[in-house]
């Protein structure tokens, strides 16, 4: 099962003559992911890496029925366009790599996308994984052993730190999700442990936060009212100074809204334990599961 | 983008919403402070611009009974230093007598995302505490409507036609600036109305919104030479006060590399955040970076390679050492990931220990 | 069962204290409509023929949970504030009487309230009746026997002699739903059908149109695809002059758009036959039950 | 609201969609119409300025070599009549040498409800038939996107930087100006880019939108008596051109009506509805100015009871009459619904005959 992407997940990349789209088109297919099709406008019927190209996401889909998902790498100026695109065509799932996508214009894309019915994970999202099975993304699928935690994330480079320590310490991961480092992203950290909680093959799940915004509170607010499977927590940005972007557009703490204090007391307070450090998280996690039964 | 206070007043005021009358006293403008001040009735209120929060308790917002007492404590407000910040601007306001304080504030956030929109009749320094505060979730397709207006109002205990134009303006202004906070705090009831007498702002530096060239321009003036040479590389920099420069490739990862380093007893002096994917020549322009600031004392590099080749990372590393020397620097890499083993070999072959978990590292830079 | 309307459902009226709120309150709840709850700002706490009032559609819900309908009395200016209010308390079926409402909001707020699967009847709608069972509108529920046709129109008064006929006829309505006289409303000709379709207690649906708009023509081009049971349609204003609005912001033909020609030739083609008068389609309605046995 | 030609090329030149070059001649621009016409480059296109479609068929658009010709043709245009409207602005156009004619329209409809945007290759008289047009639903809150302009572009064979500008600045301009309906046809491609050549468009009267507020003005100056009055009271009313007038309750009932008169040989003068709920007052005063027409020789009421009283309809008819008088004038009053017997029975008392169906009624007013 899995959450989000499997094996008969069928992936349109968008931006497939771009730099990043060549790319990791050619990585996903090596990991084993079944690309499909790639739209680049004015560039329709060349190939890239053996995947034929279209002028518009409606002409890729009409040759591609099979299509269920869409990865985004046009630059953040288009990729809103992108995403509606994809909406219109019906697609169900849209992963937006793009960073820089101005805030006004996600909080815009998601909304309509949200009201039919189509999930977009992003923007500045490392992408999904489930590994062994499918990754639509760019996250090194060499790091991410399968298993049955499900991981969800606001970061890349530290979610594959993650998922290795897990690896180190025998615990696999069913499913990972970048929700992206963005202030304003379309997948919450609650929707994807709604999805979890229903996944029959992840057993618990692992938050990756840092300080900026109120992702987390929220998360917490929402497990508050009815947990389900055990929730592990890490956030990241215990020392960073407050009003200063940690690089990711979402990650700045201003006042007392988006610190790590905050975020730790909601989340602590919610029943979610909170690691100290990366080092303690796969125990945390391994303690989780024991109590679990 | 944290905006100055003036620069909020002054989308505020464009935006019809009731502000006090205020002067703004520049740090070429020492000699005209009197004149400025003299065309505003006392009392007064006098406030640093700064872009950190809490200039309130760090006594930087005070009251003056003339214009003497306020130019006095202006012309020493300017120039200081708060959280690393130099005062550039004070504004001198008339000060407003309010019968209640009130906090209005809207945000982007919330999940499906939306613009928050938060309202407490516990206005001023006590709203964080307060709790209780109305919590509406405005839907970007819906806009601003009525009911929500009136909700708002009722939860004030005001009149909605009061509140209405201030809500209403503050919502377009969000949306015109490319706000993703904009924050009324408080907004005082007075007898002759509503009227926002302190204001926050924070802007979305990746919207390409024309209308803050002014505000960016400004910003970008404070930047040190340490954060215009990060822009240019397109790194994220913060500067730290402590010693060890830590270079990361990804945010999540770099701050959590700061705190492992903070953990340890160590106290970090730069954040270098090299995004993804970086090449040699960046990775060699960013060691460069952290050596040329004169706090840094050690440096801890961490890499989790996908896009991000060890390889690329270890010959910019050892080329920036060849070019800067760097004598009496610590330096701990932390390799994983893609092409690991032979990035590991690059560095050992310019004399430069290479570690395979982020605990080792830290324990070699701090130690 | 019937469609949209019936026994289990539970009205609020928004504008209660109008003067239409609540000569329609009165004539809705003497019907034998449930109508739980109304709203007015400012006039929480009073009540209209002894229906509670409040001041927000959250408030009247909070106190009325099972509210599951809302009918739109107040003016043109504020309906769509009524309308978005009402979706954003989670009501799933919105009937708007309300006339003059500008187009281009109702578009806005038809799309917004179909993204979160609120279903918006009108505006510039008579209502939604299920003889004997519940009127949410403002229909004369004497004129309207209940049986197994379904009525979808565009108009009012023409709905209660199209009504009439057919009960003189011996045809009952299982529902008649008028989704409003406007260019552009929520409800659109194929979606009642829809539900007709799925309707066990309808056999067969009548469709009266008018000049002005595609209604009727995208109505046609869907039924074209995929029929299901018969429709038998009237369209007014065969003499009408073009370019005059008739009455209705929606009846009005321009060029070759919008005329009763387009409309009866589309419905035509696609296999719907179209009375000549009113006194056919009786006749026309019992042919089609016969032939579909 | 139908535009007038030239009132939609304003509103496309305010958003820059290129167009021919123009002057607009008024009914009292006839001694300066030679001046106006110099400063354009023959040939020339004259075209009346009607609401109505299909002047072209109508010898209202025609072509002229020079200064003189072309003004000869508008003002033989000028005062003239067509589908019931004086005209009272003529358009001299350059004349454009298309390569292609193409089309391209923006309207609100579909389902769920958007902005149709249709494009098709073959523009010009022809559209109707050709079949073969591209259609786009844009949802209003995705707006107008790259993509589907790109769409367009491809379906009409020009540039997508050509085409986009157009359609950006049209659909700007139907949200701007609360129009159902924008038309542009043809499209001219030319060797100087695309033209729009000729234009269509139609407002909504119930936007409410102030930037209507001119050509409603010119819309209003049109409306004689009849519709000024029914104005004032609510009522709809249309002149037509027979001598039966229709006055129903309700626009489908009174449409149907008016088909019924039709359909049994009858000629229909006018069209008149009540509206919903008409009390015995605005009853009279429909009757009256139906009465009031020249051409209205019998007067057919129908009416079905619901919200109406058919006891406060007869009441108001009855006044009408006493009013009136209306020798030689044929009434039938069709009554059903909400107080049926009581207002026959007023009715009758009148010695005005009632009847219970719609078909006994019209037979009575056309036989």
């Amino acid at each position: 099962m899995a959450i989000l992407v499997d094996e008969r997940t069928r992936v349109l990349v968008q931006g497939i003559t771009g730099r990043q789209g060549q790319l990791h088109t050619e990585l996903m297919l090596r990991y084993g992911t079944k690309v499909v099709a790639g739209v680049a406008p004015g560039r329709g019927g060349s190939r890239v890496h053996g995947v034929p190209v279209y002028d518009s996401v409606a002409e890729a889909v009409e040759e591609h029925p099979e299509v269920n998902a869409s990865v985004v790498f046009v630059p953040a100026r288009f990729a809103p366009d992108a995403v509606y695109e994809a909406v219109d065509a019906g697609l169900p799932l849209i992963v937006v790599i793009t960073e820089g996508v101005p805030a006004h214009e996600t909080l815009k894309m998601v909304a309509y996308a949200r009201g039919r019915g189509a999930v977009v994970v992003g923007p500045n999202s490392p992408g999904v994984i489930s590994p062994g099975r499918c990754k639509v993304g760019i996250m090194p699928g060499e790091l991410f052993k399968p298993g049955r935690i499900g991981v969800v994330s606001r970061s890349g480079t530290l979610t594959y730190e993650v998922a290795a320590r897990l690896a180190a310490a025998g615990l696999g991961v069913s499913t990972a999700v970048g929700i992206g480092g963005d202030l304003v992203t379309g997948l919450s950290f609650w929707d994807a442990y709604q999805l979890f909680n229903l996944d029959e093959e992840t057993d618990a799940v692992v938050l990756v936060g840092e300080i900026g915004g109120t992702k987390e509170e929220e998360f917490a607010r929402m497990y508050a009212r009815g947990r389900g499977k055990p929730v592990v927590a890490y956030i990241a940005g215990r020392t960073a100074p407050p009003g200063r972007r940690m690089g990711h557009a979402g990650a700045v703490a201003f006042g007392a809204t988006g610190t790590y204090e905050s975020k730790v007391r909601a989340l602590e307070g919610a029943g979610v334990p909170v690691a100290g450090g990366l080092g303690e998280l796969p125990q945390l996690v391994k303690r989780a599961l024991e109590e679990a039964g | 983008m944290i905006l100055l206070e003036f620069e909020a007043k002054r989308i505020l005021e464009e935006y019809g919403i009731p502000c006090e009358k205020s002067v703004l006293i520049g740090e070429g403008d020492a000699d005209r402070a009197g004149e400025l001040v003299s065309s505003l009735r006392p009392p007064y209120v006098v406030k640093a611009q700064v872009r950190a929060w809490g200039r309130g308790r760090a006594g930087l917002v005070r009251f003056a009974g003339s214009v003497d007492e306020a130019v006095s404590i202006a012309r020493g407000m300017l120039g200081s230093s708060f959280a690393g910040e130099r005062v550039r601007y004070v504004m001198v306001s008339e000060r407003v007598r309010p019968l209640r304080e009130l906090y209005v504030s809207m945000m982007l956030g919330g999940s499906p995302p939306g613009v928050l929109l938060l309202a407490s009749e516990a206005g001023g320094a006590g709203v964080e505490e307060a709790g209780g505060a109305l919590v509406l979730r405005v839907d970007p397709h819906a806009g601003l409507r009525g009911y929500a207006v009136r909700r708002v109002a009722k939860h004030l205990g005001v009149p909605a036609e009061s509140i209405a134009p201030i809500l209403e303006g503050m919502y377009r202004a969000l949306w015109d600036y490319s706000l993703t906070l904009l924050e009324l705090n408080p907004l005082a009831e007075t007898e002759g109305g509503l009227v926002a007498v302190d204001r926050k702002a924070v802007a979305d530096e990746d919207s390409g919104n024309p209308r803050l060239a002014e505000f960016i321009a400004r910003y970008e003036e404070e930047l040190g030479e340490l954060q215009r040479e990060a822009r240019r590389w397109g790194f994220a920099a913060v500067p730290l006060e402590g010693d060890v420069a830590v270079v990361g490739n990804g945010a999540g990862l770099t701050m959590a590399t700061l705190d492992a380093v903070a953990e340890a007893g160590g106290r970090p002096g730069l954040f270098l955040d090299l995004g993804g994917g970086a090449a040699a020549e960046r990775v060699k322009a960013a060691l460069l970076l952290a050596l040329r600031q004169p706090n840094v004392r050690r440096v801890l590099v961490n890499i989790v390679g996908g896009i991000t080749r060890c390889d690329e990372v270890a010959r910019g590393l050892v080329e920036a050492l060849r070019e800067a020397g760097a004598p009496g620097v610590r330096l701990a890499v932390r390799l994983s990931g893609f092409m690991e083993e032979e990035g590991r070999r690059i560095l050992e072959g310019a004399g430069i220990r290479a570690f395979a978990t982020l605990e080792e590292a830290v324990r070699e830079v701090v130690g």
